[in-house]
């Protein structure tokens, strides 16, 4: 009596080939679709296009300009805040006005219209991170962030996910930080 | 690995494709949107994201004026709350002004003016200037001929700088035609207090620090006047103090809100109040150890009364009497107060005269826990200035059918809605050949107008406010916009100053916009110097009074224990006289004001909509109230739909068995059936004031609208009633527990396990 | 092994059920059902406060009110000598919470500070704290609810907004007592007494409600919990509420 | 002695494989109509539920579980049927079972697999059930390990896990005899499916010894599942849902239920399979018995839910006890009385349980009075818990009846596919049952008649 197994695997080949190039597309799709446009899903490497090639290098790299003179709300708010378009005008009307990318900028100053930014680090709506308390907390913002002073386009370092909050509080032996309504909202 | 033919080669390509696209797609559907970052392109000062602002103002959804804080975030107000420096609200707000957030994001507001080009026609957009030049252009017209008296101006109860604003803008005009108009408004109470005691505003009821409350028919945690206030005055009489717990008495023939609050409810047939009133000043003046001087008058005039004669009359057991009789001249401070459903009968004048001399016999007058009379109002003559009566409504509308008026301006009031069809109001409006309205949503009365000049709501505007009745001493607030304008409308009283100006009437007019004219008005106020916000700069004043959002003066007000001569000799109530035969129309309707709609300007918000009515929990719609023997002999249950018919009309709801009302009397909650005012109330519901029949009070010309005979005709059909309540007994469950008297403070905590943490080892 | 050591220390953690030795703030409401007048005042300040969905008439027929505090009445006796009583109904943050025990994925549970915690972003819909909760308390989103523009604009952003399938019930206003934490530590103190008030205990306009830290002898709430009226709503089913009631005082008016 | 007429070996060995490979229109057909309906009346109402949240079905704010949770209990008290029987069959060694048993855990395996479709029908966001499952993740989250549908998910899971096992195992050898006697894509499939399997002494040792074992442990599994689906309402506090005898009261309500679905799987096994010869008047007979006995316990241990409740004398128990024999669900309670504790009365007569289509009736009449009682344990207890004034009736909707319907479908459709793959009748175990027949030559086929080594 015939109980090998080989004649049947002979037969089974073509469609286990079939599935398995299936799967390996699966995987290839997934992973062709992750690298090439790296969206505000999870995951790090997330640098969208801003309507302004603003260079957090040249600001705060270079020049050394403090992350707060600009994220003004930082230490009191709950969100750190984006410059208003006067404060970039306030410098650059006199400082290299005449360049292109700054043009720009004082052309949305004079149109009295805002800049569409582009959110990078974007949490969900149900999380509540205020900023206030992570810099009262001497919490560096390259924590969160990455280097942002060596970034001419700033990208997402950070997954912004719940292991990295634990992580942290956990370290830091933050009070009631591993509560969960000390995050959630 | 043997090799692949082409047919294989193909499949594995086709599968791998397939199996490539499907990864791809999984990861998009996992993707989420792109969120963007918009900066200001200049910071505001005020505030700053993610920290929210409060700014005071007056709440403006009823006419108690309670102040109140609105917490703003990003220029968006998120909540309003009470304003606890200001002597009304004191920090506390009802639902209706916790509403009032929706009255500014209300979807169904006006965006903007709009103007009907040809008579009948389509409301079509227009800009302000068209609009206020149209508008300016006919009455410079009217004005220019003598003809100004044609104007007539009908608002809904204001009271500060606007109201003068309006007087100012018809003298000018040279109209006398101007009338505040409140279905609600304690039309009797003002005539009462004014023949009782000669005064032009109305006493201060000093619910909180009374010891025993004899409530006639005014419902005064519901609507009456100012609930917020007297909620606290409940509450503080309740067990404020040390061993003193103040004690409520309801008469009212269906129980109010307050009357489940109240220790008693002691039902009354309907405009039976007065009489019943009568009956214990009877009982005082002669058995009660009453000597005064004017004793005998009080003798004569009370004969009639003896408890026994007024127990047959009232429904009322003559010990029942004697005993509230009692016990309100033996409890001291005590207070009588009467309104609601009791004054709006044939005899309200004179039914509330009588309750508030019962205040007047136990000497609760300008006293703690009494009556306390207020000063006049620091600006404006009070609320009851140029209020309309039913009678003065009839007027206008005949008026308007003689074609004695040419143009009608309403500000934010729905006659349309809240007069009986008897009246035939809408028919006059449409008489009108230019009606010119200022409110906020397109409610029954806007439908009609020809040109909608859309006021901004309370929240986006400036205003004052001077609360009347007072608290004792005379106060105000001044309002302020909290967000900035949501549409393109503006404030009414901008409206009126950039229609004078049109008019040329810039000399009468010298203000660019109301805020100026506020601060005109405050200079006066600051100049009297007596107030609570000491400033010698007048700027500092101002700032101060809208920083705290409330102004008061110290001084209160003293006036001798005595009523106005030839009152007592006066004084005594008829048997109420009801429309309609009681063989064709058995049962007396009892309309009350709903909890949650108010007189139906509630009805277009959806929170109010679904804040199940406290005493049925009914949400979203009309009902009957019957009681159950009633319901019984007529074989209905809930939910049973009904006609009611009434000599004037007939609405059709369903039937609420209600435990609480007597046999003879069946009532309904006011607020809805509204046909045009918004997606929230548009045709839900029905409306009784519809079949209300046109009876008046002969003193004011006050509506009489309790006064109403129906009778039900079942029309077999059955409709589920939404509510959120399921079956309101205990069942033995003890869920609301009670104990007889207020225990000593000394004895052991009640508690048999103060909630302390379990712990698990 | 951190793994290994990880799950065996969680695994201690689990054998002893979520309660605390003691509570860093232990907030608690009292409810005078003396003062109560039943104006309803305290279920549209939530309503505001806590991004409460409008359900709309048909959903309510469904009988899906979403209201977290909900006020209850109860007639008493019959025509012409009947009464009726209020008595508002929120969650009651007990102590030995049913729905904790039985939430699968641990979406509601209990927090230092005495709170009953629901998560709603961990939630995933088994509705079996609702079953559990005795007192009715728990609200479930049945579907996902919709606000005309631009009410929305109204929304409190310190609140999420719950999609369908999530429970939801009362926090005692979560937000609010986070914000009040946060100025006590800038100011680095404690959280006082009255800095923190639920929309309902700051707008009941008869001043029935009363919220506090009993860990605080001096609070107001802890006064009016030593009261001889207070009781517990259903103390039989033994779940150490932190809403403490205190019972209505029934005498003839005289 | 099975059946009427004297079967051999080869008898055997063609009914069951003709009974894999001799596929009629007839059969089709069924798939085809039991597929759409699951199609219609299951996957397509779910989907509109995903889409539109749990409020497709009439569920509201008192009473937030409905049919789909008694579905649940249902079908997980129907899996009681197979797998615990027959082990305690085995171990009883009662001839009986052996031409019975492997179609009756099959229904074991599909209900707990329908039972599992409920549980991602009935939770709210059923994309996140995985966090059910205690697994480690950058949340740092586990399960509520207190919960009691925790332990639901692990009894499950175990229990499938079990029966799978035990059902697989039990058919290794007729796979072996199926594969020798199929060509084509199934001779393959049993090559696979046979693990190799040549019937060696050893081999034959083995599998009794791992057999006895897996019944051995799965009969305490079996009961547990079910205490602990019970716990899920006793361990509230409910009043009706928090009573001690609800343990016990669930497994002899699945044991109960879950036999009369064999009945009436057996018949139809009988009367479309062609296994006349295989399942006779002996087995209904035997199952009548078994019914008649257990509908006496659950009657008895519904009578004492009755009394706790009665005695109790606290008002909360009294009016639920109040309004499940007379309030608004009344009707279904008598209905599930009857159907359940009188109609089975019936068993008594030797007649009746030997006959066919009585029994058939009846069985269904049975689970039908089974399904009402979990549909009522839910039902009447939630709507009338503490508070009177959130009391409110609950009625199913239409997308849950479909559902419902739906599920019945798919395991119908599952036990359609099972028995075109599986042996439905165990031949060796049948066999041991026959008389030794005089070794033949050859067979047709050229290859040496398989045969029983023992």
């Amino acid at each position: 009596m015939n109980v090998s197994l080989v004649p049947t695997l002979k037969a089974l080949k073509p469609a286990a080939l079939v599935v398995g190039a299936a799967f390996v597309g699966l995987v290839f799709g997934y992973w062709a679709n992750a690298t090439l446009f790296p969206g505000p899903a999870q995951g790090t490497a997330y640098a969208p296009e801003q309507p302004i090639n603003f260079s957090h290098k040249i600001h705060a790299g270079d020049y050394e300009i403090n992350c707060q003179y600009c994220h003004t709300q930082a230490r009191r708010s709950a969100s750190a805040g984006v410059p208003s378009v006067s404060k970039c005008a306030g410098c650059h009307q006199l400082v290299v006005p005449e360049r292109p990318q700054i043009r720009m900028v004082l052309d949305y100053w004079e149109n009295g219209e805002p800049i569409p930014w582009v959110k990078v680090h974007d949490l969900p709506d149900f999380v509540h991170f205020p900023h206030k308390r992570h810099v009262a907390a001497g919490v560096e913002c390259q924590t969160c962030h990455g280097p942002v002073e060596t970034m001419d386009v700033v990208s997402r370092q950070a997954p912004d996910q719940m292991g990295l909050c634990l992580t942290c509080h956990k370290e830091h032996q933050v009070e009631f930080g591993t509560d969960c309504l000390t995050c959630h909202k | 690995m043997s090799s692949i033919d082409r047919r294989d080669f193909l499949k594995l390509v086709g599968a791998g494709g397939v199996g490539t696209g499907a990864g791809f797609v999984l990861r998009e559907s996992i993707n989420h949107p792109v969120e963007q970052l918009i900066p200001y392109p200049v910071p505001p000062e005020e505030f700053s994201p993610g920290i929210a602002t409060y700014y005071n103002s007056v709440c403006s959804m009823c006419s108690a004026g309670c102040g109140i804080t609105v917490r703003t975030r990003e220029g968006r107000a998120k909540k309003i709350e009470g304003n606890p420096a200001h002597p009304v609200s004191q920090g506390r707000l009802c639902a209706h002004g916790q509403a009032g957030l929706q009255v500014l994001y209300n979807p169904d507001r006006l965006t903007g003016p709009m103007s009907r080009s040809v008579e009948g026609g389509e409301l079509l957009p227009v800009t302000w200037e068209e609009g206020i030049s149209q508008l300016a252009g006919r009455l410079g017209d009217l004005r220019a001929n003598g003809q100004g008296n044609s104007v007539c101006f009908l608002s809904e109860g204001v009271r500060g700088h606007l109201a003068g604003l309006f007087e100012l803008f018809m003298d000018q005009l040279g109209s006398n035609r101007l009338l505040h108009y409140d279905f609600a408004h304690p039309q009797t109470l003002y005539a009462a207090i004014n023949r009782l005691f000669g005064e032009a505003n109305l006493p201060y009821y000093d619910l909180q620090n009374t010891r025993f409350l004899l409530s006639f028919g005014a419902d005064y945690l519901g609507n009456w006047i100012s609930p917020v206030h007297h909620g606290l005055g409940f509450g503080r009489s309740r067990d404020g103090r040390d061993g003193v717990r103040g004690r409520f008495v309801q008469i009212e023939p269906r129980m109010s809100l307050s009357g489940a609050a109240a220790d008693e409810w002691v039902p009354a047939n309907p405009g039976t109040e007065g009489i019943l009133a009568l009956g214990l000043a009877h009982h005082i003046v002669n058995e009660g150890g009453y000597e005064r001087g004017d004793r005998d008058a009080w003798v004569a005039s009370l004969e009639a009364y003896s408890p026994a004669a007024v127990a047959e009359q009232t429904g009322v057991s003559a010990d029942t009497i004697i005993r509230l009789a009692e016990t309100f001249a033996g409890t001291q401070p005590s207070l009588a107060i009467g309104g609601g459903a009791a004054g709006q009968h044939s005899n309200g004048v004179d039914t509330l005269v009588a309750v508030n001399a019962l205040n007047y016999l136990v000497g609760n007058l300008g006293r703690e826990g009494g009556l306390v009379f207020n000063p006049p109002p620091a600006v404006g003559s009070g609320a009851n200035g140029a209020q309309a009566t039913y009678t003065s409504m009839l007027e206008i509308a005949e008026d308007a059918r003689q074609g004695d008026i040419q143009v009608l301006i309403l500000n934010q009031t729905n006659p349309a809605f809240t007069l009986p069809a008897a009246a035939e109001f809408r028919q006059a409006i449409a008489e009108v050949p230019l009606v010119v309205s200022l409110s906020s949503f397109m409610d029954e009365t806007t439908a009609m107008a020809d040109l909608i000049l859309p006021s901004h709501t309370y929240l986006e505007a400036w205003g004052d406010d001077f609360p009347e009745p007072g608290v004792g001493f005379s106060a105000g607030a001044v309002s302020q916009p909290v967000v900035s304008p949501l549409y393109n409308t503006r404030a009414t009283g901008d409206i009126i100053i950039g229609l004078a100006q049109a008019l040329g009437l810039t000399d009468a007019f010298p203000w660019s916009n109301m805020e100026e004219r506020l601060q005109e008005g405050w200079r006066e106020i600051h100049a009297r110097g007596v107030t609570a916000a000491e400033a010698d700069d007048f700027e500092d004043f101002w700032t101060g009074v809208v920083k705290a959002g409330v102004w008061g003066e110290t001084s209160r007000r003293v006036r001798p224990l005595a009523v106005e001569s030839g009152v007592i000799e006066s004084i005594g109530v008829e048997s109420p006289e009801f429309s309609g035969s009681s063989a064709e129309y058995p049962f007396i309707l009892h309309p009350y004001l709903s909890n949650t709609l108010d007189d139906g300007r509630g009805a277009n918000l959806p929170w109010m909509q679904e804040l199940p009515d406290p005493m049925t929990s009914v949400v979203y719609g009309s009902w009957v109230e019957l009681n159950p023997t009633t319901a019984g002999e007529l074989g209905l249950v809930e939910g049973d739909l009904v006609e009611v018919e009434s000599p004037e009309g007939t609405v059709v709801a369903p039937v609420f068995v209600y435990p609480a009302i007597m046999p003879n009397v069946i009532a309904m909650p006011i607020g809805q059936g509204h046909t045009n005012y918004g997606r929230y109330a548009s045709d839900r519901g029905v409306n009784p004031i519809e079949i209300l029949s046109p009876q008046v009070e002969p003193e004011t010309g006050d509506l009489a609208w309790a006064a109403t005979r129906v009778r039900l005709v079942p029309t077999g059909q059955r409709v589920e009633i939404v509510k959120t309540g399921g079956v309101s007994r205990e069942l033995g469950r003890e869920i609301i527990q009670t104990v007889d008297a207020e225990p000593s403070a000394g004895e052991s905590a009640g508690l048999s396990s103060i909630p302390v943490t379990v712990v698990h080892s | 092994m951190s793994f290994i050591d990880n799950f065996l220390a969680r695994w201690q953690e689990y054998r002893e059920p979520g309660y605390y030795k003691e509570f860093d703030y232990a907030w608690t409401m009292t409810i005078d059902l003396d003062r109560c007048t039943g104006c309803e005042a305290c279920v549209t300040a939530c309503q505001a406060e806590n991004n409460i969905p409008i359900v709309g008439e048909r959903g309510l027929a469904q009988g899906r009110e979403m209201q977290w505090m909900r006020i209850e009445r109860y007639w008493e006796g019959e025509y012409p000598d009947i009464k009726l009583g209020f008595i508002p109904m929120l969650c009651q943050h007990c102590d030995a919470a049913p729905c904790e025990t039985v939430c699968p994925v641990s979406a509601t549970y209990h927090n230092q500070d005495g709170l009953n915690a629901q998560v709603y972003n961990r939630c995933i819909g088994t509705r079996s704290c609702a079953v559990y909760c005795p007192y009715e308390v728990r609200y479930f989103n049945y579907n996902n609810h919709h606000w005309d523009a631009p009410l929305d604009e109204q929304l409190n952003p310190d609140v999420s907004v719950r999609e369908k399938g999530v429970m939801e019930k009362c926090t005692f206003c979560i937000q609010r007592i986070r914000q009040a934490k946060d100025t006590a530590k800038d100011e680095e103190r404690r959280v006082g007494d009255g800095d923190v008030q639920p929309a309902c205990v700051q707008t009941c306009p008869a001043e029935a409600l009363v919220f506090g830290d009993r860990n605080d002898p001096q609070s107001q709430v802890s006064q009016s919990m030593n009261d001889p009226r207070a009781y517990h709503v259903l103390e039989e089913v033994n779940t150490a509420p932190s809403v403490v009631y205190l019972k209505k005082v029934e005498t003839d008016a005289g | 002695m099975q059946g009427e007429r004297e079967i051999s070996y080869a008898d055997v060995n063609r009914d069951v494989v003709r009974s894999l490979v001799e596929t009629g229109s007839k059969y089709y057909i069924t798939l085809g109509i039991s597929a759409t309906v699951t199609l219609l009346c299951f996957f397509f109402p779910w989907f509109y539920q995903l889409h539109y949240g749990i409020g497709a079905a009439g569920m509201n704010q008192p009473t937030v579980w409905g049919t789909y949770l008694a579905s649940f209990i249902f079908w997980i008290g129907l899996s009681h049927s197979g797998t615990l029987l027959s082990c305690v069959l085995h171990l009883t060694n009662s001839e009986w079972r052996k031409a019975m048993y492997r179609s009756a855990e099959a229904m074991t395996l599909f209900s707990l697999l329908v039972a599992a479709t409920m549980v991602m029908v009935h939770v709210g966001r059923p994309w996140f059930v995985h966090w059910a499952v205690p697994y480690p993740n950058q949340m740092e989250m586990w399960p509520n390990f207190r919960s009691p549908l925790m332990f639901d998910v692990m009894a499950i899971t175990t229990y499938l896990t079990g029966s799978s096992i035990f059902i697989y195992m039990g058919s290794i050898p007729d796979f072996a005899a199926v594969r020798d006697r199929t060509t084509g894509w199934r001779h393959h499939m049993y090559v696979l499916l046979s693990l190799g399997w040549r019937g060696t002494d050893t081999e034959w040792h083995r599998l009794g010894w791992a057999y006895t074992f897996l019944a051995v442990l799965i009969i305490p599994l079996a009961v547990s599942v079910h205490s602990i689906v019970s716990w899920d309402f006793a361990l509230s506090v409910v009043p009706a849902l928090h009573q001690t005898i609800f343990a016990p009261y669930f497994v002899v309500g699945a044991i109960y239920s879950g036999t009369a679905g064999i009945v009436t799987v057996m018949y139809f096994l009988r009367k479309y399979m062609n296994f006349e010869h295989y399942i006779t008047k002996l087995h209904f007979d035997n199952l009548g018995k078994l019914l008649l006995v257990l509908s006496l316990i659950w009657t008895y241990i519904n009578a004492v839910e009755l009394f706790t409740g009665w005695y109790s004398e606290t008002s909360f128990e009294i009016e639920a006890l109040r309004y499940k024999l007379f309030g608004f669900y009344a009707p279904l309670y008598w209905e599930m009385i009857l159907f359940c504790a009188v109609a089975p009365l019936l068993l008594i007569s030797k007649r009746f349980r030997t006959s066919f289509v009585p029994m058939l009736i009846l069985s269904i009449a049975i689970n039908i009075g089974m399904y009402t009682e979990r549909f009522l344990i839910v039902a009447t207890s939630l709507s009338r818990q503490y508070l009177p004034d959130s009391w409110r009736v609950y009625v199913p909707s239409f997308v849950e009846i479909s559902i419902l319907v739906g599920s019945l479908a798919m395991f119908i459709t599952l036990f359609l596919i099972f028995v075109k793959i599986f042996p439905s009748v165990s031949i060796y175990e049948v066999k041991e049952t026959l008389p030794e027949p005089e070794p033949k030559p050859q067979t047709k086929a050229g290859v040496p008649e398989w045969q029983p080594t023992r």
